[in-house]
């Protein structure tokens, strides 16, 4: 194994040993067998099955709910509806202040629905196809009610959702770094766009969401083994809904197909199921079908930007922009409204912009509800940045590659604080931007234009810089909630060794894909000297663990960071702890001590001076009637990892908001067929700079996963509504994902900019901020340039809009002006 | 997910189907399943019985007689897609085939199914429309032939009546024509937006338009303009109009306009390929 | 035999034969994964679209929730589970893992069922056939990129 | 879902007028009818089982006449439930003397809540316009049988 010095934050060096390599993944003997255990493999004797009873309307006054015919059929536990529920239950938390803090979310709809698709009421049966039988026979009177799809619409309040807020504002608030009224005066061009649209889709994990739920009546102990991603949150919203004590509810996962953000909004079912496993005293299952995650599950964030104005200097340097953002949340805020600030940890982009303006407003509408969805609210404002940069380009005649090099932060200025008081770590986007032009063959792309041409397709390049800013600060939510206690960011481990030598590592994350088990025991092995088949790490998470904090889970990009920082913390203390137990034992000074290949020993001694793991675990354990009274090891060690953050002015909206940031630099060429308005990815590379890679195939992997969603995101992935407020793409028919045929070979390349913040110099990743939309988008105008020149106003191109824009590019480009003096 | 519940059979013998398929309206003839059994899964549509033809071995035959290819209607795609007679007589069916949906679907989904089924956005039923393809149906009453235009009445309805059961496709040989089809689909492989189907002689061309109504439509006006001229220039001059023909559905994949406009594309790129096929 | 809603049916599912009443309404994935408890099996979609249920059927790759339970009866099965002997990996597994061609897992099944089915018909498949066999696989995290390396790799290795 | 149309009868308007207003002869032309109630004169309800090929679409509809001005206008409400999916029909025609015979001119707001009117328009439209076509049908047959007795 090739070794690598690393010089952490705390000044201490690190031997890469397995860091850095790409070992075998622990997880993936038993998933390539069959043998993972995801929640739908959970059995339990006596399990009733659940079925929800939806909507069919996107908003309507519940008249009256008749269950009767349903409990009559054979094979039927019993039912719960929005009624009980309101008895049973409080609302959940809301974060907004008023007026979406006024807004009652309940676990089924009370009184109304507000979106298709919401649970009315359930049905526990014998079986799955009994419960659907059951559910079927519910007869639910509504009355229809006028319809919000529109934001704009939404805004203005004609028709309100939530008569309780008495608004369809959740939350509203002006951001205002710099001055940018000077920059736009002060320019000597003004760019204008009067609307973009960034549209709805998710990342549909193939694994929907679900649970078994067991309640024993005796201490009131709820157990779910479910694929909640955020079990702490999970349980912070549903502990006093339901009014019992957080510890009454112990989330149990295992293996979790995917979830992207899209599995943190869970409570409202798992109430649901919590109810139904007292009420009728047996376990209770549900599965949610396909159809139902595409109707009610996790929407990501839509966003309408209106009124850009661009401040542009005659060399191409941007010194700004303003904007009015317009975000639709669906029928209830649930994880919202955070997205109104997580766009800020990444407010200039890439880019050196020092005054930025932002009017942020959000919304609901008769939608599903939204959630966080990979790339979370930074995604939608980082597409913003790349579509000013690529529609000033093209204003103003710029090369896309040179004026993202002018704009960009250099790499000579890192760490560098942004106008809102975030700090960029790490990074070199100019560096990583020349690797992805030279995997894409740059250079050749004037004779491949006239290649396409020749046969009779339009090609075209594009960029997508993004930032992958990991390790939040949920001190970010008190700009939006002053009263909100949420601040910081921890995450907890433990690592002990047992009684026959083994190292167990317990993480208090909940892991879905990323293989935690694996980089967990890369450092552990490395810290207490052993390779990492000798380190077990406990798959999935168990709130009896023990070894978790209140918002424990995986998101927002920085299980590098905190995850492995807890791991790392707990290993040293075991690390330090061994040592002193083999120093008492083989009696030598401490500072003689060396960890190595699974022993203890005396560093230069002789060979028998040396003390097989096994031996240490087996003395604490068992054996340890000689150890003095003051001296008493456990080798077992929690450690929870804290990053500092300090305080956020809440006033001027300014702070650390995330730790660490990633980058990814995108670059791809599609080649369009102009009869049709189809669009093909011919190349396409991306560059990842996550810092130091713990274990580089998992890194790559999750660049090739990230580009994957974005790629669907750019081409066909579309949540769309009609007026009525009807899903038009509820099935994997209409809601196209990428096959593997869709998917073009990709090409990745790196760049190492260690973090000096982070723990291990690793920064969260996988997010990837929607580079390849970015990088799609910009290809695509880029290829319509000798067709109309057309602006790329949507985030979503499906063939039918690159038809139409080549129809008629004259309205798209009416969306800008210029200013020139 | 979860179907209605249903009653199952598996007859041994198409006299024994037929009957249990005349003794309720409610039944249905269960052949690949893969459509069937998606819209039993939502619920959408539920028949009381299904009558599984997988025992009627007699209807998985493909061979070459003297009205051209005799096709059972429980041929397989995959088998349509490695059948060597098909590719001997009338490649296009194999080639078109092995474009519908993936192999999984392929290696159960039947011919008959996919017609009986008859989903606008099927590739199918516009090719045997093109190809002048007639259907065997056999009832109580004995067997009787329908021709592929008169066979697709509407969305999931087809000349099969109640009682009644489809058991061949007939694919007269190509008489020195050249077959082609075009399509548009959502992604690289989804479902489809238009299609287009030609067939194309040295004097005329049948072209047929899929995904632009309830049944596949004929383009009838532009193979009386083409007459037998298939120059680039003239089947483009030829498509123009048949758009403005069409009264087809908008939806989230595509406005009408866009069909329209998909229609005339698809079609020039079915019959300038069909002809290149006649040429070489 | 007369129509029926439920019926006892036998199928032999990686060389062991079951014998169940089933309903017939039951689909076979269900009957798989809930009946026999053969969870290897995974359910991504409700619409035949995703493949996470592939199984062989009578030597065939097939979806698992496009079939009723009762349409297997008498036929001969493989899931993922009979891939290879106890605790032992195909080299088709072992390729999966050492090129990170699965994430979170949930796909793999349906997706080695497709790729062993490909490998049995082409032994030494180029990428673009690779793509066109796994077409009826959708995997969410992986961007298909190393599923294609790792069955590519088995083939050359062969 | 807006649709409408100009269907021509031989028929007076007189008959025609008396067809469109009976409620059982309208409960009658529900394609794939089983069975219908008439609660009263602007009321009723019947089950259909409208014929797909792939299985029978079962729905409970209900109608209700709104509004009506003989011999020449009427205004018609219906929702059918059932597969989870509610359907919302305001319809309405227009009869006019043309020759001896006479015209109905007709347009129909359909709205279909619910999953399965997520299956697609290119669906869904197509099959409506099928029924419309069948019900037209069978009120053309109704007329013709009114006229001969």
């Amino acid at each position: 194994m090739s070794t690598t010095t690393i010089t952490t934050e705390s000044g201490t060096v690190l031997e890469k040993g397995a860091i850095g390599q790409s070992i075998p993944r622990k997880e993936d003997k038993r998933l390539v067998q069959g043998q993972g255990v995801f929640f739908d493999d959970v059995r339990r004797h006596g399990t009733g099955y659940v079925h929800f009873v939806r909507s069919p309307y996107a908003h309507a006054k519940i008249v009256s709910i008749d269950v009767s015919a349903a409990l009559a059929l054979e094979g039927v536990y019993g039912t719960i509806t929005g009624d009980e529920v309101a008895i049973h239950t409080d609302p959940f938390f809301e974060m907004s202040t008023p007026p979406g803090a006024n807004i009652k979310d309940y676990a089924l709809a009370v009184g109304k629905v507000r979106f298709q698709g919401e649970p009315v009421a359930a049905v526990c049966a014998a079986t799955r196809e009994l419960a659907r039988d059951a559910a079927e026979l519910v007869e639910v009177e509504y009355d229809p009610l006028d319809v919000l799809v529109d934001p704009e619409a939404s805004a203005a309040d004609e028709v309100v959702l939530h008569e309780e807020a008495g608004s369809n504002v959740v939350w509203s608030g002006v951001f205002d770094w710099g001055d940018v009224d000077q920059a736009l005066a002060e320019a000597d061009h003004v760019v204008k766009i009067k609307r973009l649209h960034f549209h709805r889709f998710s990342s549909t994990p193939l694994e929907c969401s679900g649970a078994l739920v067991e309640y024993q009546r005796g201490t009131g102990q709820w157990t779910l083994y479910c694929n909640h991603q955020m079990p702490g949150v999970g349980a912070i919203w549903m502990a006093p809904a339901l009014r019992c004590g957080i510890d009454k509810l112990r989330f149990v996962t295992q293996d979790i197909g995917g979830a992207f953000g899209n599995k943190i909004c869970l409570h409202p079912y798992y109430v649901v199921l919590c109810l139904l496993a007292r009420k009728l005293g047996r376990p209770v299952q549900w599965t949610e079908w396909r159809t139902d995650q595409h109707m009610a599950n996790a929407h990501g964030n839509e966003r309408t930007f209106l009124d850009v104005e661009v401040a542009v200097r005659s060399d191409g340097t941007m010194t700004g922009f303003k904007v009015k953002a317009l975000d639709d949340c669906g029928a209830f805020p649930r994880y919202e409204p955070l997205g109104c600030i997580i766009w800020a940890q990444v407010t200039p982009g890439c880019y050196a912009w020092r005054n930025i303006r932002v009017d942020f407003t959000q919304v609901c509408t008769n939608k599903a509800p939204v959630s966080p969805n990979r790339g979370y609210s930074r995604m939608q404002h980082l597409w913003l940045t790349e579509r000013i940069i690529d529609i000033v380009a093209a204003e103003l005649g710029l090369d896309p590659v040179e004026v993202r090099k002018r704009n960009y932060v250099k790499a000579e200025q890192m760490p560098y604080e942004t106008p809102n008081g975030c700090v960029y770590d790490s990074g070199d986007y100019a560096r990583s931007l020349d690797i992805a032009l030279e995997l894409i063959g740059y250079d050749g792309l004037e004779q491949r234009r006239k290649d396409a041409e020749a046969r009779g397709k339009l090609l075209g390049f594009g960029i997508g810089s993004t930032l992958d800013s990991g390790t939040n600060n949920f001190g970010q939510s008190q700009m939006l909630n002053p009263d909100l206690q949420f601040s910081g960011n921890n995450e907890a481990a433990t690592v002990k060794l047992d009684i026959f030598g083994e190292v167990v590592v317990t993480i208090g994350t909940v892991p879905q894909g990323q293989g935690h088990e694996t980089t967990a025991s890369q450092v552990v092995a490395d810290i207490i000297g052993c390779s990492p088949e000798q380190v077990h790490v406990r798959p999935g998470y168990d709130t009896w663990f023990n070894s978790n904090v209140g918002l424990s889970g995986t998101y927002a990009s920085q299980f590098a960071v905190t995850g492995l920082g807890a791991v790392k913390g707990a290993s040293e203390l075991l690390r330090d702890e061994m040592i002193k137990l083999a120093a008492f034992v083989l009696q030598a000074p401490e500072d003689q001590i060396e960890l190595a290949d699974g022993m203890a020993r005396i560093k230069d001694g002789p060979e028998e001076a040396a003390l097989p793991f096994m031996a240490l675990g087996a003395i604490v354990n068992a054996n340890n009637a000689f150890l003095p009274p003051d001296f008493n090891p456990t080798l077992n060690h929690r450690y929870v990892f804290r990053p500092y953050f300090g305080p956020v002015d809440l006033e001027q909206k300014m702070g650390k908001l995330t730790l660490t940031y990633a980058s990814q630099i995108h670059a791809c060429l599609v080649e369009i067929d102009p009869e049709t308005g189809q669009t093909e990815i011919v190349d396409y590379a991306a560059v990842d700079d996550c810092g130091v890679r713990i274990h580089p195939q998992i890194v790559e992997g999750q660049v090739h996963g990230a580009t994957a969603h974005a790629i669907g995101a750019a081409l066909h992935e579309d949540f769309v509504y009609d007026e009525d407020g009807t899903l038009l793409t509820p099935n994997f028919y209409d809601y196209h994902v990428p096959h593997a045929m869709d998917m073009p070979p990709l090409k990745t390349g790196h760049v190492e900019s260690p973090s000096p913040v982070s723990p291990l110099g690793a920064k969260g990743m996988g997010e990837g901020g929607g580079g390849g939309i970015h990088a799609v988008c910009a290809a695509i105008q880029d290829a319509l340039r000798s067709a109309g020149a057309p602006i790329v106003y949507d985030s979503c191109n499906p063939s039918h809009r690159v038809w139409a824009m080549l129809q008629d590019a004259e309205s798209t480009r009416a969306l800008v002006e210029v200013t020139s003096r | 997910m979860l179907m209605r519940e249903v009653e199952y059979a598996r007859p041994s013998s198409l006299e024994e189907a037929l009957r249990i398929l005349g003794s309720n309206d409610g039944a249905r003839a269960l052949a690949g399943g893969q459509t069937l059994i998606n819209v039993m899964k939502a619920r959408a549509a539920s028949p009381d019985i299904l009558v599984d033809l997988a025992a009627l071995t007699e209807l998985t035959a493909v061979s070459t007689g003297s009205g051209g290819l005799e096709l059972g209607a429980m041929v397989t795609y995959a088998q349509l897609a490695s059948s060597s007679e098909v590719e001997v007589t009338r490649p296009i069916l194999g080639e078109v085939a092995a474009m519908i949906a993936d192999v999984q679907v392929r290696n159960r989904g039947t011919i008959g199914g996919n017609i009986c089924s008859n989903d606008p956005t099927n590739h199918l039923p516009p090719l045997l429309v093109a190809l002048d393809a007639a259907m065997t149906i056999v009832g109580s009453d004995g067997e009787r032939t329908v021709t592929a235009e008169d066979f697709f009445l509407g969305v999931y309805m087809t000349a099969v009546a109640t009682g009644e059961l489809l058991t061949k496709v007939t694919v007269p040989p190509p008489g020195g024509a050249g077959d082609a089809f075009a399509a548009l689909t959502v992604g690289a492989d989804g479902t489809c937006i238009v299609s287009a189907a030609a067939s194309v002689t040295s004097g005329a061309a049948r072209i047929v338009i899929g995904c632009v109504s309830a049944t596949p439509v004929r383009a009838t006006e532009m193979e009386a303009k083409l007459g037998g001229d298939f120059g680039e220039a003239s089947v483009r001059e030829a498509a123009k109009g048949l758009g403005a023909q069409l009264d087809p559905p908008g939806d989230v994949h595509a406005s009408a306009d866009y069909r329209r406009h998909l229609a005339e594309v698809m079609a020039v790129r079915a019959v300038l390929q069909a002809a290149e096929r006649v040429r070489s | 035999m007369p129509p029926e809603t439920a019926k006892t049916i036998s199928v032999e599912i990686n060389g062991e034969l079951y014998e169940r009443e089933v309903d017939a309404r039951r689909l076979l994935v269900h009957f798989i994964r809930d009946d026999l408890g053969l969870t290897g099996t995974h359910i991504g979609c409700d619409t035949g679209n995703c493949g996470a249920c592939t199984i062989q059927f009578d030597g065939l790759a097939i979806k698992s929730c496009m079939m009723l339970a009762v349409q297997a009866d008498g036929a001969k099965l493989g899931t993922v589970e009979g891939l290879a002997g106890d605790g032992a990996l195909t080299p088709l597994q072992q390729s999966f893992s050492d090129h990170h061609a699965l994430q979170c897992g949930y796909c793999t099944p349906g997706m080695l069922m497709s790729a062993s089915y490909l490998l049995e018909q082409n032994p030494h498949p180029t990428e673009e056939e690779i793509r066109k066999a796994l077409q009826g696989n959708i995997c969410r995290c992986t961007g298909y990129v190393n599923i294609v390396e790792a069955v590519k790799a088995v083939g050359e290795a062969r | 879902m807006r649709i409408e149309g100009v269907r021509e009868f031989t028929a007076s308007r007189d008959v025609v007028w008396k067809v469109v207003n009976d409620p059982a002869s309208m409960a009658k032309l529900m394609p794939g009818v089983q069975s219908f109630e008439i609660a009263d004169e602007t009321h009723w309800t019947a089950n259909v089982k409208i014929p797909l090929g792939l299985g029978g679409l079962k729905m409970k509809i209900s109608f209700e006449k709104a509004e009506e001005r003989a011999p020449e206008f009427s205004r018609l409400l219906a929702k059918g439930t059932g597969v989870g999916a509610i359907m919302n029909m305001d319809t309405a025609f227009t009869l006019s003397e043309s020759g001896t015979g006479t015209s109905m001119q007709w347009e129909a707001d359909v709205k279909i809540a619910g999953p399965v009117g997520s299956m697609g328009q290119r669906v869904l439209q197509p099959i409506i316009n099928q029924q419309v076509e069948n019900v037209l049908g069978a009120l053309e047959k109704q007329v013709g049988e009114a006229a001969a007795t």
